[in-house]
């Protein structure tokens, strides 16, 4: 079957692309598109270093058709990194040594960045809640934890 | 050079006229949680795929006293349905947050075990399936949607697209017992409805996941409760008929010998949850 | 060393890898894409013991995209093992498999193809012929008369320097149990582990201009791979030339040379860039592992908790092929008695073959599971003799200034603090004679 | 349904390198000539910070400010030889090769500053802020980008130096097993609290709690993140882990992280820790390392704690619900 052009919304710009039938969100963005911080730790669903967002939910772009996100909004770590700086998010994964090989990293990141963007001031029991689907062989999950209940603090001007 | 194909149809009427021109060998996939892995770890190679996302199933109506889940809604969507809080509960143990987004009502139902842990949940509440094909609609009790492993009573051509569930009238628990506490296979998932008439159990519905070919029924174990008074002594009776019933297996997580054992208390701790409701 | 104020050694200056890592710009191997890139992927065995009578490629040929396939006859020098760069043969391991498999998911032929999905088509339509044979998976089992032999020199155990293991003898242990009140034994079993790091094996090759090939790799060992790589290809050492440096987490999976020579070959062979990566399921049951252990202890003891003999017997799984077992078997056999002084040890550790995936190093690399017999087996000595596991740990712990049974001394001890600190940290209230105690000497308390 | 806790504990020992094959790393560092050091290595980093831990080595070592010290690895055109990063070596062996590559380095430097600076090199200091001065005259001194210009349009000098560390080879005695095989020893104590579930087996770890000596400490937060990682790995060793969860038959291998069992966040116990500084005879600044233990005193300190909660001893990892079922049940009969 032919490829198809798909359109849609990446990192707040319209962009159209042309896909092999059933090619994967993951797979566009790093091999066609070389957006390579969605990672691809296991192309199971398994591991979410793929995580995106669409509209706003996190997603395993591993486990997403291309297709289906003709006309959506999709967020990569790409797109919310400030140029220049850093989003108060990634400031605290960086300064609270949240980070130890750096794989896990970007979809821990956008998983905490939708959950912050949906409830600002989450509890520990939530901030878990939300990191139960992204796995970290590294840091013990602890350092994660606290960098985004510190993320939360500056976010709502509390911080240091 | 790629010969897949892959369909996205934008009605449930292009997805069954689909269905019906490619037949059986078409892969309908719902939110692509089970069959996506396999096909990229190349253990599956399906030349014609049929996405659901687009097909307008996401949706959930309450008329009258039943919910009306379109099949492609997500488990997250789930999340909100507080009328009725084991299915809260059970989406809430599907996967982690991502997975919820992207896994269906619908795919549940075909998830191989010890997956399928929703659907054990919509057994216990009665639900019923309604099934489309070019040659019409019909309603389908969940529990004899079932016929073995993997297999179902869908006829050539038929998708699944609603999930109807009752709001329940009974007392209702869900426990699912993993070897963590979050996005991980079932050792044994239980969930129960019971309606009580004073102290004595009028009807009871007793679904396990993980411990069967697919979610079954503890029929048995409904049998021991039905007409009797729902106290730890009929507890116990109920709990070790449905460990004797179930049909476990062995896997990476658990063996059959202890998904039996695990049974017996997750049916006694499921129905206390029940009497501690009271 | 003398006490120097220290400008930076000492603080927590933030990772210098750290903005790469939290905008995702950092760049880790499966991140490079060239675009004349073919992929590679593996036709194993699905099988842990057979006999190759046949392979037909025809069917996998006419996938669309599929560019070559490789066997055995292919790789100049096939059979190798890593550790001979630093002289520990003899070679046992083939690159691709000859005429049998001793691993379930054992490489047989390497399938190149412009997309990954058309090598992985491709690899499922290659047709083997096998004959199966008998297994082993027990490590005792192995060393029976009779059962299967995995090993061309006709054993199913390494030969360290003529003997059947690795010996440690300190001491007489007879004496030392003939001298002791209790007799303590245990058994004691680990289970084979996955890395499982964030980011899987893997590597692209890729031809230069000048007749070099640039091999991009998350290998934890840049040169070792490199050199190992040369060897099995029989190219000059100049002719290879290897890029890392950046690992999405290691653990000790990622110091075995698999990816890299094969991906390196396919490069030569079709003159474009080869990626091969693990995926996520190779990784769990084919990449080696760490190793089971068995470990057998048995303890004489005074009944005031002193241990006088220590006799060790303990077997690697090394799955089907050295790796890095033999060499973690020696490691083992230096720690296994562990941090206390004992006057008579005598060890046998077994490195063993069986039909499993090999395993090799990983983080603890032999000690982790020595940690783990041993300190359980502490506990069953306290018990015995009725005394505190604080207690048997104090009076046996050992002190700078003592010989540790592999003839080496003690210099860094500090196994007593340790367990002060720890003490202290839970509340526990450690008796006088033990808060007193220091690894620096060896006056007794 | 019973729930029961207990402790266990566990001290253990950890060898730091591995040089039964010698075991040597290189480093080579130069100077640009606008006074950046960069050190050239072909060690890699598998998350544990060697590219930070190195480079605060060097700058320590050269004298010189840590954003002044840039890292160069791994490649073999342009990095000398590292055996690899394993057996908790890196910061140790590489380490000590930097060390020694900064010393000769530094001298050159301080020759250089001596020269424009009209004194021996004997009466200079580095302030680590980037300037060489008399000691005693901290108004006379020369900045390393001058120094550094001057080196080369001036004097005709490489800053530069060489660095190598290497334990000769141990070869055992295959006899009695006599050997040389590390080169220090870094300890820890590990305290676990368990609730067991005796009805269906499961563990729950409350806490890890633990004293880790690993010599200097180049970077305590690194350090930290050895141990927090550390403690969670040895904790799934201890009760989830396997590949062959019926070993050692080869049946039901997982395939995924679905079915290969690991904590996640829902199963962190409390980790709390102490760390001990003991410089090492032989580590750059009395390193020791400290990658590799912080994985292995938890899961003899869990077992130990189970078996004070329940009395049973179970000898087999990964401890799972099922083992403990069984073998509680083998006691009632």
């Amino acid at each position: 079957m032919a490829s198809k052009i798909v359109t849609f919304t990446l990192n707040g710009r319209r962009i159209e692309v042309l896909v092999k039938p059933l090619t994967t969100v993951q797979t566009l963005l790093r091999d066609q598109l070389g957006l390579t911080s969605t990672k691809a730790g296991c192309k199971q669903g398994g591991c979410g270093s793929c995580t995106v967002l669409v509209n706003g939910d996190p997603m395993m772009s591993c486990l997403l058709p291309v297709e289906d996100v003709q006309g959506q909004e999709v967020t990569t770590l790409e797109g919310i990194t400030p140029t220049p700086g850093l989003h108060i998010i990634q400031e605290v994964f960086y300064e609270n040594f949240a980070i130890q090989c750096g794989y896990c990293t970007p979809g821990m990141i956008m998983v905490s960045k939708a959950l912050l963007d949906r409830n600002p001031h989450p509890g520990r029991e939530e901030i878990i809640d939300a990191l139960t689907g992204n796995y970290c062989r590294c840091t013990g999950y602890e350092p994660i934890i606290q960098a985004i209940e510190e993320a939360a603090r500056r976010m709502n001007g509390n911080g240091n | 050079m790629n010969t897949r194909e892959y369909f996205l149809p934008q009605s449930v009427n292009e997805a069954t006229q689909l269905l019906a021109k490619h037949g059986p060998f078409m892969l309908v996939m719902a939110g692509g949680t089970i069959a996506m892995p396999l096909i990229n770890e190349g253990i599956s190679f399906p030349q014609k795929v049929m996405g659901l996302r687009r097909a307008g199933l996401s949706y959930v109506t309450k008329p009258n006293g039943k919910i009306t889940i379109g099949a492609m809604s997500t488990l997250t969507q789930m999340l909100d349905l507080k009328e009725i809080p084991i299915l809260q509960e059970a989406a809430h143990q599907v996967g982690g947050w991502a997975i919820r987004n992207m896994g269906t009502v619908g795919g549940n139902l075909f998830a191989p075990p010890p997956a399928g842990d929703f659907a054990a949940a919509l057994m216990a509440l009665d639900a019923q399936l309604k099934l489309v094909s070019t040659a019409g609609a019909r309603i389908i009790s969940l529990t004899d949607f079932y016929t073995g492993f993997m297999t179902t009573a869908l006829s050539p051509g038929e998708l699944v697209t609603e999930i109807q569930v009752p709001v329940p009238t009974g007392k209702t628990a869900y426990l699912k017992y993993g070897r963590k506490h979050a996005n991980t296979p079932a050792v044994v998932t239980v969930a129960a409805q019971i309606e009580l008439d004073g102290e004595g159990v009028t009807n009871s519905r007793i679904a396990l996941n993980a411990v069967g070919p697919h979610p079954i029924r503890a029929s048995k174990a409904e049998e021991i409760l039905s007409g009797s008074p729902l106290n730890p002594t009929t507890i116990n009776m109920a709990a070790s008929a449905a460990a004797e019933e179930c049909e476990p297996f062995s896997d990476a997580i658990a063996t059959e010998w202890y998904r039996r054992k695990m049974v017996e208390v997750y049916v006694r701790r499921t129905l206390t949850k029940i009497t501690d409701r009271r | 060393m003398t006490e120097e104020k220290l400008n930076v050694v000492g603080q927590s200056v933030l990772r210098r890898d750290g903005l790469g890592h939290v905008t995702g710009k950092t760049i880790f191997i499966d991140d490079i894409n060239f675009p004349d890139m073919l992929h590679l992927k593996m036709v194993r065995s699905p099988l842990p013991h057979a006999l190759i009578k046949g392979i037909d490629f025809t069917k996998a040929e006419k996938v669309p995209g599929f560019i070559q396939a490789l066997t055995h006859e292919d790789v100049p020098k096939n059979i190798y093992t890593i550790l001979c760069l630093i002289g520990v043969g003899p070679d046992e391991e083939p690159v691709l498999a000859e005429d049998k498999v001793l691993y379930k998911g054992e490489q047989i032929a390497a399938i190149v193809a412009e997309t990954e999905d058309a090598a992985m088509e491709a690899v499922s339509k290659v047709k083997i012929d096998f004959e199966e044979l008998p297994t082993v998976y027990d490590v005792e089992e192995a060393l029976k008369p009779g059962t299967p032999v995995l090993k061309h020199w006709g054993t199913n155990h390494f030969v360290y320097e003529g003997h059947h293991c690795r010996r440690v003898r300190f001491g007489d242990v007879d004496k030392g149990f003939d001298e002791s009140d209790h007799i303590i034994e245990g058994r004691y079993q680990t289970s084979p582990v996955e890395h499982a790091p964030s980011e899987t094996t893997g590597c692209v090759a890729r031809p230069e201009p000048d007749g070099r090939i640039t091999v991009y790799t998350n290998t934890q060992a840049l040169f070792f791979t490199m050199d190992n790589t040369a060897l099995i290809l029989g190219v000059p050492f100049q002719k290879l030339h290897f890029v890392g440096g950046t690992v999405g987490g290691g653990f000790g999976g990622k110091v075995d040379v698999i990816v890299e020579p094969i991906a390196a070959l396919a490069a030569m062979k079709t003159g474009r860039p080869v990626k091969y990566k693990f995926t996520r399921e190779e990784e769990m049951r084919v990449s080696s592992s760490r190793g089971a252990w068995r470990i057998y202890f048995k303890d004489g003891v005074t009944k005031d908790g002193r241990i006088l003999a220590r006799k060790i017997t303990t077997y690697a799984d090394a799955g089907a092929y050295n790796r890095h077992t033999p060499y973690a078997v020696t490691k083992h056999a230096a720690n296994i008695a562990g941090p206390y002084n004992i006057p008579n040890v005598w060890i046998d550790a077994y490195c063993v073959y069986t039909n499993r995936q090999p395993s090799s190093a990983m983080r603890g690399f032999g000690v982790t599971p020595a940690s783990f017999a041993l300190e359980v087996q502490m506990d069953k000595i306290a018990e015995t003799v009725g005394m505190d596991p604080w207690a048997i740990r104090f009076i046996n712990a050992y002190r700078n200034g003592d010989m540790k049974p592999h003839q080496k001394v003690v210099e860094d001890a500090t196994l007593i603090e340790v367990m002060q600190a720890a003490a202290e940290l839970v509340g526990y209230e450690l008796p006088e004679k033990f808060k007193k105690m220091s690894s620096l000497n060896r006056e007794e308390a | 349904m019973a729930i029961i806790k207990g402790t266990g504990i566990a001290a253990v020992n950890y060898p730091t390198g591995m040089n039964l094959g010698g075991d040597p790393s290189q480093a080579l560092i130069h100077a640009t000539t606008t006074g950046n050091f960069f050190i050239s290595l072909s060690s890699t980093d598998l998350g544990q910070g060697l590219k930070t831990v190195i480079a605060q080595i060097g700058a320590e070592a050269l004298g010189v400010p840590f954003e002044n010290v840039l890292i160069n690895t791994a490649d073999t055109d342009t990095g000398p030889h590292c055996m690899g990063t394993f057996a908790s070596r890196t910061t140790h062996r590489v380490g000590n090769a930097v060390v020694q590559a900064a010393q000769e380095a530094r001298k050159v430097m301080m020759e250089v500053a001596a020269d424009e600076l009209e004194v021996s090199p004997d009466d200079l200091e580095t302030d680590g802020q980037g300037n060489i001065r008399v000691k005693g005259s901290p108004d006379r001194s020369i900045h390393i980008i001058d120094l550094a210009l001057a080196a080369h349009f001036k004097y005709g000098k490489t800053i530069s130096g060489r660095g190598i560390y290497m334990k000769p080879k141990s070869d055992v005695d295959p006899e009695t097993g006599k050997m040389d095989p590390d080169s220090t020893e870094a300890h820890a104590c590990t305290v676990a609290e368990v609730e067991v579930d005796t009805e269906t087996g499961e563990v729950k770890v409350l806490s890890l709690k633990s004293a880790y000596e690993v010599g200097r400490q180049v970077n305590p937060a690194l350090v930290e993140g050895q141990i927090r990682g550390g403690s969670l790995m040895g904790m799934a060793h201890a009760l989830y882990e396997t590949t062959q969860p019926y070993y050692p038959a080869v049946d039901h291998m997982p395939g995924g992280f679905s079915e290969y069992v690991l904590p996640g966040p829902m199963e962190l116990p409390e980790i709390e820790s102490v760390v001990l500084e003991y410089p090492s005879v032989n580590g750059p600044y009395g390193v020791k390392g400290v990658g590799e233990m912080t994985a292995n005193s938890p899961i003899p300190a869990i077992v130990n704690a189970i078996y004070d909660a329940i009395g049973v001893r179970i000898t087999d990892l990964p401890v799972t619900p099922e083992k403990i079922l069984r073998a509680l049940e083998e006691v009632e009969i």
